[in-house]
């Protein structure tokens, strides 16, 4: 296969800048595609060409499949990077490509068929002989039929979109009582995010650990596993903090879930980069729960242990480069990633779009910043909140957290409300620091995660509340007497002067 | 120079003596006690603080009468006042809005279903409106026992910040 | 030795928050000091403490040992980082600490005493069987007696401050009449840097390259390398890329030039962290430098590729502790470090002062900044005009030169004059990709590297300012109309109203 | 609209036609070439320009009547002015500087030292001054042979950016 030249990203914000940043590197030309909401965005600038494609909702614009086509072919690209959500898990879309003679980086629509309807993943694992959750392996013709089926396994019991992952359509149902709302609020948001609101029902582990693997396979039937990514910390199933390796992983169960996340890849003719995700139990059982056949998020961390480029690897991948290494590389120090959302964690994690007016960035050692906002950016209304993913990378876990915290506390995002501060409160809670969180840490510590006020900076801000107001009214004191001076007719000879020169 | 600063949270404004000695230092007094602060403004709302040889960085944000201030990684918001202010803001405010609660947009979205007609009795804690902001969904829940006796909100229609949803009294 | 509990950081800028982010992440309080030039500077917010120490000459001010030995009374501060530059080579500084019962982060008072005057460094070194470069061991009693020497010796001639490196009071003296005022001038840069207003005569080599070794000991005689770096990019004696590994250097002569470095600075019983430089010529032989007996500016590389944090070692050596390593990790890939000065490539690199208005600093895999300014700061004009190094980390040096490239591309900083563009230049150079690259290469190719006009973009700048003047066009008529307005007297009834209301 | 737009360095201006179609869209005439031109201005002097599908992220400084426009690495200043503000000018300009030849402080800083007086014959490339600025010493050089006429500098005093220095003629 001849060597990409130019690469269409079909995404938008912080993903879409990751994937140009290397695409630049590899002296592989960019090309945008932005909604009407988009047209500001940072990720337009990065790219060497620019295509408009469609209203905000992404409905509209960035999940219209034959748009980016168009986008691509209008740009002369010969390839398509999907990112992360919209069409990255879209096997029509991959088909749509491979039908337009572009390159799609990511896995064959086979592979996609097989693990991306989440339903149909599931038995196929089954049938691989991968361990799974108990759960449903058929839609559902009714909300009737789900709620009994619901009623059968007993809850709690999880909501799941069949048609992708990252925690939209994903709801756990404690009482029965609740199971109808939820139904209905997990089959319009996976409508929303997928374009698709099948939605299926699985047994809720208690206390389970999300522990996930990173797969990567090329065209020449060579599949390999990169370790794990621990991504226990969530919210509402929305990921908040991951980090390899698991702290509560042994060498021996590491080298036992690769071995099951190749077999998965394989089972379904893997190509390129895919995350077999597993839950953990109390007693270190491993189950699968999904397959993503895409970039994950989180990819960062497993980039900082194992010294590789993920989205190159992709990159060469789907040019049918032979992988460039055989087996995973023995995991190099600790890295974590905390994700930045324009969310107010202490309003519900209500998210808060609008304008940034100021913004410092965190810098020195080892840190890094995947970022798709910049000073004077509007955050819209209209697509995930996540502005930006902060990684580090230590020797250790214990450096690894300092580093973290470090970084948070130089990070500054004004004109908007983040969850910096709440992100700090996990990094330095005893339960993350001691290492054996699992899924429902988050939720559980809620108001420990809170904070509590310190009662002297509460006074070192009052002190500093006061100057501000005294240097505000001392401002506006200043533009006053003009003002005033015009009403009150103090304000010299001129309107005199003027008034006599017109006679 | 008294001022009356009011924490957010807290009942009452605590008086503040502020004296400013020039070069961007203060003598302040609050609670009893005086501080030394060497406070300088930088731009884009960004302070600069000393105190007691302690050094702070603090970042301001102001948001209509209140300032939110950051300072190492806390974030408190007040409300500061002097005496001419406090007396113009006593003269115009003062409605109550006891037993009648107003249920806004807590930011920007669109509105994707009304859960209630006026006239519904509604429990504390039942949901009212659905709003859709960032392909999240959130449900806004009443904040007491009532009824609905206005409806704002329409199902379809785009919300800024704030924007007044339902009414339970 | 006790635990470190405080560092006072006897240094502004970049380097002070450099220190102090480690310190923070060992959970160590840090206290500031600073001019009058520098009450708004980084460094003092970054602190947990800060102390004001004089005006802004650095003379008066950083350079006054008793005020920072008081300031860290003041702070409680049981030790003291000097950064570099300043009185981080100065002996009678680190006797003043020891005097005043706090720890001193670096070597001791001898190893200074015996490195930091070179002269007396270059005679240590022959003594100990260290190769040097031919030139003066005694100080000059006259600018007659220097020029005489350098006519023994002939040009061309480096003339070097005895008492510091970093370019400060470094002069090539290409024909003897330019000898008198290169020698003045070194003399008096000399003075302003250290103090110091000595200065001594080596021969130089021609197209020599700049390699160092970092060396680290311990208080407990264990004295290890780690690695070299290349610093052949340098301008006016000053370094401006600097790379590891060294691309003209095979395994062979780094274990031997590391093994020359350990060599000296067990010769001076050196504790820390110290760089051992030496000059290599065509051939390939290496001669000693200098010793600087103190953390570099490029540190950054090393530590990319061994993984260590230096200044967390700096403060573990000073806490008596033995090193975590006993021989020179195996380099891991390549970094490279470029340094964003405040200055104007095209105006002759005149120092560029005053306001930056705006910041967007680089991000993504593999980036590191380390900056010491922030939007809406004002670059004093009494200090050095680096503001920020940004250096790398690739698994080759072909990777790492395009991420640099790729980093750099998305540096912007408006308000005053940086050397991005020319950094730029120097990277995409077939000299410097192809590795060979000596000390004269920025001078000798100082045309070619401020650049040529891409007609392309020239147009396209030109649409961009067309469309910016007609919206500023647009601006100002907005605001017009109001002025003439007041001015013509068409403004309206108000002055008349406010004329009548004043009988 | 007519504008003329003059590169630093380039000798004559160049003709530019600027039509504004609303929505940030611009038709724009140069040299016999039209381009449709997507231009958005953003904060902080920022602009993203489409131009033909190319994506130009666009940084400019006003210095003056000039503007520095920073594209894809390259900086290049214009001078843009329309009819109006071009015969404005030309009323108010237009001393020459033939021969005089004025040397001014490149950046802010302190002269450290003086090396001519008034009277003295210098060489081309003779050092007339010495400025220290951020620790650096900046020997600025007599641009021509001839005579110094006139000395602004003296040692040890601060000088602001573009302050005079030294005439030679």
């Amino acid at each position: 296969m001849p060597k990409i030249r130019k690469v269409l990203v079909a995404n938008r914000g912080e993903i879409a800048i990751r994937v140009m940043r290397t695409c630049k590197e590899l002296g592989i030309a960019t090309a945008a595609v932005y909604s009407e909401a988009d047209r500001s965005a940072l990720h337009v600038r990065t790219a060497d060409q620019a295509y408009f494609v469609g209203p905000p909702p992404s409905r509209e614009s960035y999940l219209v499949q034959q748009r980016i086509i168009d986008a691509a072919k209008q740009a002369g690209a010969d390839a398509i990077h999907p990112g992360y959500g919209f069409l990255s898990e879209n096997a029509s879309f991959v088909r749509a490509c491979e039908a337009a003679g572009i390159t799609f980086i990511g896995p064959p629509a086979s592979a996609m068929d097989a693990m991306g309807e989440k339903t149909r993943a599931r038995a196929n694992m089954i049938k691989a002989g991968v361990p799974v959750v108990p759960g449903s392996t058929e839609p559902f013709a009714s909300l009737e039929e789900a709620r009994a089926y619901a009623e059968k396994i007993g809850c709690p019991v999880m909501l799941k979109a069949a048609g992708g992952g990252g925690g939209k359509g994903m709801r756990k149902v404690e009482r029965i009582a609740d199971f109808d709302s939820s139904w209905r609020a997990a089959k319009s948001e996976a409508m929303n995010a997928f374009g698709n609101d099948a939605v299926y029902i699985e047994k809720y582990l208690e206390k389970p650990h999300h522990v996930e693997i990173q797969v990567f396979a090329d065209q020449h039937g060579n599949t390999i596993h990169l370790n794990e990514r621990e991504c226990s910390a969530q919210r509402r199933h929305q990921k908040v903090v991951e980090e390899t390796p698991s702290p509560i992983l042994t060498p021996e169960m590491r080298a036992k879930m690769g071995e099951v996340a190749v077999k998965a890849a394989k089972a379904v003719n893997y190509v390129g980069a895919g995350t077999v995700e597993f839950l953990v139990d109390v007693h270190r059982n491993f189950y699968f729960l999904e397959m993503n056949t895409r970039l994950q998020v989180e990819h960062p961390v497993t980039e900082w242990v194992t010294g590789l480029d993920l989205v190159a690897l992709q990159i060469r991948a789907a040019e049918g480069e032979k992988l460039p290494l055989t087996a995973a590389p023995e995991p190099r120090g600790h890295s974590i990633e905390v994700r930045v959302y324009a969310e107010d964690p202490s309003r519900n994690f209500m998210p808060s779009p609008g304008k940034i007016t100021y913004l410092r960035v965190p810098g020195g050692p080892n840190v890094r910043d995947d970022s798709g906002v910049f000073p004077g950016y509007t955050v819209p209304n209209f697509y995930d909140p996540m502005i930006s993913k902060l990684s580090v990378w230590a020797p250790t876990r214990r450096e690894a957290i300092a580093r973290t915290q470090r970084a948070l506390s130089e990070y500054v995002v004004k004109g908007i409300t983040t969850n910096i501060r709440y992100l700090k409160a996990i990094l330095a809670h005893p339960e993350f620091i001691g290492g054996d969180y699992d899924t429902s840490f988050l939720t559980r510590e809620h108001d420990t995660l809170l904070g509590v006020e310190d009662a002297k900076l509460s006074e070192m801000a009052l002190l500093a509340s006061t100057v501000h107001a005294y240097q505000r009214d001392q401002k506006r004191a200043k533009s006053l007497p003009a003002a005033s001076g015009q009403g009150g007719g103090n304000g010299g000879v001129s309107p005199w002067k003027l008034a006599l020169r017109r006679r | 120079m008294r001022y009356f600063t009011k924490q957010q949270g807290q009942k009452e404004a605590v008086p503040v003596d502020l004296e400013p000695l020039g070069n961007d230092q203060y003598k302040v007094t609050v609670n009893g006690k005086t501080y030394q602060v060497d406070a300088l403004m930088l731009e884009h709302g960004t302070m600069t603080m000393l105190v007691d040889g302690q050094s702070y960085g603090v970042e301001f944000e102001e948001n209509g009468d209140e300032v939110g201030v950051l300072l190492r990684g806390q974030v408190t918001r007040f409300d500061v006042a002097d005496e001419r202010r406090l007396r113009l803001r006593a003269a115009t405010a003062g409605f109550s809005v006891e037993g009648k609660q107003l249920v806004t947009a807590p930011m920007p979205g669109k509105v994707v279903k009304v859960l209630v007609k006026v006239g519904d009795e509604v429990k504390e804690g039942q949901g009212l409106v659905v709003v859709e902001a960032m392909k999240m969904e959130n449900e806004l829940k009443s904040p007491k026992a009532g009824k609905v006796t206005e409806l704002f909100a329409k199902e379809g229609t785009a919300v800024e910040n704030n924007a007044k949803l339902v009414v339970v009294e």
